[in-house]
């Protein structure tokens, strides 16, 4: 199991390096083979860590590896390099490895027109890169690992965001998605600081352990701290604005960094540290809060947005939202289950989206016309065009949606459950709301870009996508429909409940709530699928109605507007009650809150800091004597200080 | 007698050795060609690694005595602590001396001066890392400066070099005034210069109670704090580090700060050790200030080498976390600076490869897709500036772990709030080089110049910083065995 | 009557203040560094005649030190400030500010 | 305080009686100024050029050798007291310190310090 492990964990690492040093001899296709192959043997290891962790009796599913060496010790503080195996690092590592592994297949292609091997071979070197630091996230046993790796998965993101460079903005946006990170890193910093000395260890066990004998007061401090730091890498509110902009990066990176994995490192750490969290109910209490309103936020923003990817970019804040939910109310396995299914139909619908580009770009070059291949008011009518990239991103879309039986559905609705089975019935009353706006935005992209008739004449001339990246999609739509079902059913009873539950024992200790208001997880599960229903049906009203021929309209959904209401009624509700202030106050969030209030703040940070480096600037003018008197000055304070006041 | 003799011999055998290798050098360098002066650096190697294995043997012989071995009517003092410090320095003086020969050659500086001024001021950090009299203290710090007022405008007669020269003397000889002034009032409060009397000394005990003792501590504070560049007495350090020619610059940074830790410590914890309420207040205040004045310094410059002094005031201010730490604390400051050492010896080498005689890299702009010319030199000097920035897995992130912990379990935890602040900060103005690098197009063929010495160094010092941020259990064990 | 030795003191503290001011208001390079060894000399006085109070000669032995390096010191200055005046056709320590910001 | 009132009493009467002089000097002498007296003074001598003008830098290098080989003299009188208890060592220490001073000698010298052309 050791050796097993360490391989898992070197596997990619030695991807990486033997493209670094080989890459230049071998063929560019092979090199983007080797690092698929890296990822592809780590994750078959990890199949056979986590089959070998199925063996063992459920209790004991926690298998920490001896000490490789102790990484520092001076006074009291040491850390030991090992790593921690059991239930909850199984998920993730063959989340990681499986949906890595199928990006890389999936980049082969989507890669394939770049025009310098260097370049190419780049690509796949910080790819592997990036699947080590975040195997080293998921599987260090202790808290300074854990950032290690935490830092390792930021350095590659930022690599990737600003992967083409010579656009000013994506570097801008690679420089933004850094900054931002920082405030979050450092508060980081402060809380594993902050356990060590509260606990006097960082590894997971001692600590945790050891919960019991801490002030509440400090856990407090030392989960807020854990947590700000999660809002920085899992673009939580108010540091979620970096990951909209991190899109520049090529489309494979945001379908495996900023969807699938790296981004729920967040989600990650508060599950790794449930017995922290747990305790500290006042922080749990913020978590659930911050993600039940990042994920309404983000969900009224998507629903404006016409780039297909920044839709995509805010649904994944949303959904991170919801996973915040889920730890905050103590859902970890719901939490950890969404995050499962959501990195399968995320990674999904942004592989679609780029094989939907790809296909909009043949159909301009074909054309030649310059379009934006993001701009989703240039697409439409795609399905005749691109009908597995259709099927594929429809799985998605209804996954996201939470269309009851798909993955999503499942897994969202456990997060709510949770939430209201716990008695915060307000935040599931939010979560709600955001589920029905979710199955909107999801809805109105997937028609934007598929029904109707081609908006532009890149779109009409639009080209099916090469096999080596629609298999990958196949692949991620099945798993898509198909694991919430198969992990998840029944209810709080499925394959993921029983496997998971074990690692959050401690953290589930009496806070098992006895039912909400009567409602049975059941009834729950019915309310979801109508909101998710709804949500589809307004976005198809919204959208495809515009778009599609009314008569045809009208002849194939008669039955059902003549059953509920009057076409002419519903059309001047939207308009009147609901579309025109709720489009008003999604712009406003979108133009002001999130341009300016948020950006601003980040901004003035930085003004400030640079104002202080003028300043600083201009006290170094150049001339001794004016050093000299400031040391003379420095020496009266400090003369001063001793003398006069220190007594 | 004879063990009289043996034992003050011993307490500065490895000073001795370093000030008449020098003197060797000096002296034969007055017969050589100027094409034969190359052989001056290889002897002077000899001299610091001759001084480092006398060292390494005593550390070897000292390191079971309960009582250390003191010298010179216990004005000096063997210990473990001096030790390891001697051995970082003549380390450091090893490396700066194999980045000098292909900038003396290039620049047509090729004197044998130069090596003999490295080896004297590495004498005096010598003579300082076991002083305990103030006396000492004075001669050390005299020792290691004025060969680095030369040194600093041995590029003459380049106008920014004789500038940097003239201040730093100016400044330094300032300094100088403060330094003594102190000492006098200590000795005028106390009756003693030795650091074990001081310690027991009445002023000691009540020191508030003695105005004389106080201003003493202050002046001696502003003596020491500018050697260790700290705020406000800093000023110095960005205009004389850029205008010195790069590899003293590279010494300086490396050494000199090193050679101020060791003073502050054993001015600090052995002479005025009673005495640490009124002094630790204050300077943990001017060790927010000066890790803050350094950063915000450095955010925007466009001149490596000047970005690379703020970078190192902002330095001296997390060590300064350390040195108020105290025991544990002087292990993190003796690591810390051994990974700081190494990591800015191997920048400014990446910044030696990088110049050919006329064009150096210094503008930020000549960084410029380096990643296509030269992938090595970048990939090592992104490494050493992710080291400076304190990134995992490399050394200086361990570093700064090593001493914030120090610094919580001190109970500075205000102050480590601060530092972790300014190291966040930090990593902005590193990265700006690595995003030049890997992320810009390139302009021009940027110059460079093959050296197998300056190679040396790089491989010495990158190796260094990635095992020591790997794996430094081995040094940390060293170090408190 | 002797002197008190406080008088010595605050001469010495006088004629360091004196220095320094020197240094803080001359322009002439070798000026401010005659500045700077008037503060050294005035640490002299004051060891001197704390050497005398305390009656132990450790001060003394201080002042030789002083002397010293204060003679290396005016070695190296004075070369200094002869280079850079043939290069910059000035003493004027204010002329000197290439290095800024 | 005593003893030095006479001092005072003294000095005082000296630059007054100074003071006094040069003013009656200056009030009552006649003054009639011919560029021979305006001349200064150098022991009877004619003036050879303008009191301010450049040295030649080779004073400087001098006057800075000679400091420096001047003030290391100082060390050598206080080990004249004491050289017969510091015995051998001593004698040692100061061979040392006068090797060192050699050295520093032979550099100098070799390098044309003291050759005057």
């Amino acid at each position: 199991m050791e050796t097993l492990l360490w391989a898992l964990l070197l596997v990619p690492l030695a991807g990486a390096v033997v493209n670094v040093l080989l890459g230049r001899r071998l063929p560019r296709q092979v090199a983007g083979w080797l690092a698929s192959g890296a990822v592809a043997l780590a994750f078959l290891i990890g199949v056979m860590a986590t089959l070998r962790l199925l063996a063992l009796p459920a209790e004991e599913r926690a298998y920490v590896t001896p000490t490789l060496y102790t990484w520092a010790l001076a006074g009291r503080f040491e850390v030991p390099v090992s790593l921690l195996f059991d239930q909850l690092a199984a998920v993730m590592v063959l989340v990681v490895t499986g949906v890595g592994f199928l990006i890389h297949v999936y980049s082969v292609g989507y890669m394939a027109h770049e025009p310098a091997d260097y370049d190419f071979r780049r690509y796949f070197v910080y790819l592997n890169l990036f699947v080590f630091s975040m195997l080293l996230l998921v599987l260090g046993s202790n808290f300074v690992l854990l950032y290690a790796g935490w830092e390792l998965v930021g350095l590659c993101s930022y690599l990737l965001i600003s992967f083409w460079y010579t656009e000013p903005q994506n570097a801008a946006a690679g420089r933004k998605a850094f900054v931002v990170n920082r405030v979050g890193d450092f508060a980081f910093a402060l809380g594993i600081f902050l356990i060590w000395s509260a606990f006097g260890s960082v590894v997971y066990a001692d600590v945790f352990e050891a919960v019991g004998g801490v002030a509440p007061a400090t856990l407090t401090a030392i989960t807020l701290l854990l947590f700000v730091g999660c809002t920085g890498k899992s673009a939580q509110l108010p540091l979620y604005v970096w990951l909209p902009d991190a899109m520049a990066g090529p489309t494979p990176v945001s379908a495996l960094i900023h969807a699938a994995t790296m981004v729920t490192a967040g989600v990650y750490l508060i599950a790794r540290a449930s017995a922290l969290f747990a305790a500290a109910t006042s922080t749990s209490a913020i978590v659930a809060w911050v993600g039940v309103l990042t994920a309404l936020f983000a969900a009224t923003i998507a629903i404006v947005q016409v780039d297909i990817k920044r839709v995509l970019a805010y649904s994944t804040i949303s959904q991170l939202g919801y996973m915040f939910l889920g730890v905050g109310v103590g859902a970890y396995t719901a939490a950890i289950f969404h995050l499962v299914t959501h990195a399968f139909f995320k990674a999904l619908l942004f592989l679609g989206a780029g094989s939907v580009m790809h296909a909009v770009e043949h159909g301009a070059h074909h054309a030649g016309e310059h379009v934006d291949p993001q701009d989703m008011r240039q697409m439409g009518g795609l399905w005749e065009r691109a009908r597995w990239t259709g099927i594929t991103f429809l799985v998605g879309a209804a996954a996201l949606a939470g269309l009851p039986l798909t993955s999503g559905f499942f897994s969202k609705d456990e997060i709510l459950a949770g939430a209201f089975l716990e008695g915060h019935v307000l935040l599931y009353g939010v979560g709600l709301l955001t589920a029905f706006l979710t199955a909107t935005y999801s809805f109105r992209q997937f028609f934007l870009v598929f029904a109707g008739e081609p908006r532009s004449e890149a779109a009409r001339h639009a080209a099916e996508s090469p096999r080596v990246m629609l298999v990958p999609l196949a692949v991620l739509a099945v798993l898509a429909l198909g694991a919430g079902l198969v992990l998840g059913w029944p209810p709080e009873h499925g394959i993921i409940h029983t496997w998971l539950e074990p690692a959050f024992a401690v953290a589930r200790e009496g806070t098992k709530a006895e039912g909400g208001a009567g409602l049975s997880p059941m009834t729950l599960l019915l309310i979801s699928s109508v909101v998710a229903l709804a949500g589809a049906g307004l976005a198809y009203g919204a959208y495809v109605r515009k778009a599609v021929d009314p008569a045809a309209l009208s002849v194939r959904f008669r039955p059902l507007y003549v059953l509920l209401w009057n076409r002419y009624y519903v059309d001047e509700l939207y308009a009147l009650l609901f579309v025109r202030p709720f489009f008003g106050l999604a712009r406003f969030l979108a133009d002001v809150v999130d341009k300016l209030v948020i950006d601003g703040a980040v901004n003035g940070v930085a003004t400030v800091t640079a104002g202080a480096h003028a300043l600083a600037r201009r006290l170094q003018a150049g001339y001794v004597r004016v050093y000299a008197l400031s040391m003379v000055l420095g020496a009266l304070l400090v003369l001063g200080y001793l003398v006069y006041w220190g007594r | 007698m004879e063990r009289f003799l043996a034992q003050n011999w011993t307490v500065i055998q490895p000073a001795l050795f370093l000030v008449f290798t020098g003197l060797i050098v000096l002296l034969v360098d007055l017969w050589l060609k100027e094409e034969e002066r190359e052989w001056l650096a290889y002897f002077s190697l000899v001299g610091f690694g001759g001084a480092g294995v006398i060292v390494v043997r005593q550390w070897l012989a000292v390191r079971g005595l309960e009582t250390p071995i003191t010298g010179f009517g216990g004005m000096m003092v063997l210990d473990t602590l001096g030790l390891l410090f001697q051995m970082l320095f003549f380390l450091v003086g090893f490396l700066a001396v194999l980045l000098a020969p292909g900038y003396l050659t290039r620049r047509r500086l090729q004197r044998g001066e130069f090596y003999a001024l490295l080896l004297f001021s590495t004498a005096g950090m010598s003579l300082l890392a076991g002083a305990q009299d103030l006396i000492m203290l004075f001669l050390g710090i005299e020792v290691l400066s004025i060969p680095l007022y030369i040194l600093a405008g041995f590029a003459r007669p380049r106008l920014d070099s004789e500038e940097a020269s003239l201040k730093y003397f100016l400044l330094g000889a300032f300094a100088t005034g403060f330094l003594l002034y102190g000492t006098a009032l200590l000795y005028g409060a106390t009756g003693t210069t030795a650091f074990e009397a001081l310690r027991a000394s009445e002023a000691a005990a009540a020191p508030r109670e003695n105005v004389m003792f106080m201003a003493g501590i202050a002046l001696l504070l502003v003596g020491l704090g500018f050697k260790i560049s700290m705020a406000p007495f800093h000023q110095w350090t960005p205009d004389v580090y850029e205008g010195a020619p790069t590899p003293v610059t590279a010494f300086m940074v490396a050494a000199t700060k090193a050679g101020g830790m060791v003073a502050l410590i054993r001015l600090l914890y052995w002479g005025l050790g009673p005495a640490d309420d009124v002094w630790r207040p204050l300077l943990g205040v001017l060790a927010a200030v000066t890790m803050t004045w350094g950063n915000v310094g450095a955010l925007l410059q466009r001149n490596v080498k000047r970005m690379l002094a703020y970078s190192s005031i902002a330095h001296a201010g997390y060590l300064l976390i350390g040195v108020l730490s105290g025991g544990v604390g002087f292990v993190a400051v003796l690591v810390y600076l051994l990974i700081y050492a190494l990591t800015n010896l191997g920048a400014f080498g990446v910044i030696l490869l990088l110049e050919d005689g006329e064009r150096e890299a210094l503008d930020i702009e000549s960084y410029r897709g380096l990643a296509r010319f030269h992938p090595g030199a970048a990939l090592l000097m992104s490494v050493f500036l992710l080291s400076l920035a304190g990134f995992p897995p490399t050394a200086g992130f361990f570093g700064k772990f090593l001493l914030f912990t120090a610094g919580i379990s001190a109970g500075l935890t205000w102050l480590v709030v601060v530092a972790v602040l300014n190291s966040v900060l930090s990593v902005f103005y590193y990265a700006r080089v690595i995003v030049k690098m890997y992320m810009q197009e390139p302009v021009e063929t940027p110059a460079f110049s093959r050296s197998w010495l300056v190679a040396g160094a790089l491989a010495v010092a990158a190796v260094g910083v990635v095992l020591l941020g790997l794996y430094p259990t081995v040094v940390v064990r060293l170090i408190t065995a | 009557m002797i002197v008190p030795v406080s008088y010595y003191l605050v001469l010495g503290a006088i004629l360091f203040s004196i220095g320094v001011t020197g240094v803080l208001l001359r322009r002439n390079a070798i000026m401010v560094f005659m500045s700077i060894e008037l503060m050294l000399n005035a640490v002299n006085l004051s060891f001197v005649a704390m050497s005398r109070a305390l009656d132990s000669l450790d001060g003394q032995v201080f002042v030789f030190f002083v002397m010293t390096v204060a003679a290396a010191e005016v070695a190296v200055g004075l070369a200094l400030i002869v280079a850079i005046f043939r290069s910059l056709g000035s003493a004027d320590v204010d002329d000197a500010h290439v290095l800024k910001g | 305080m005593v003893p030095y009132v006479a001092i005072a009493v003294l000095f005082v009467l000296s630059t007054g009686v100074a003071v006094m002089i040069m003013m009656v000097g200056s009030l009552f002498g006649p003054r009639r100024p011919t560029p021979r007296k305006l001349m200064p003074y150098e022991s009877g001598m004619v003036p050879v050029g303008r009191a301010m003008q450049r040295m030649p830098i080779r004073f400087y290098l001098i006057a800075t050798l000679f400091i420096i080989f001047d003030i290391e003299v100082i060390f050598l009188f206080p080990w004249a007291l004491v050289y017969r208890q510091l015995g051998v060592f001593g004698l040692l220490e100061m061979f040392t310190f006068l090797a060192l001073l050699v050295a520093g000698f032979v550099y100098v010298w070799r390098k044309g310090a003291l050759e005057w052309e």
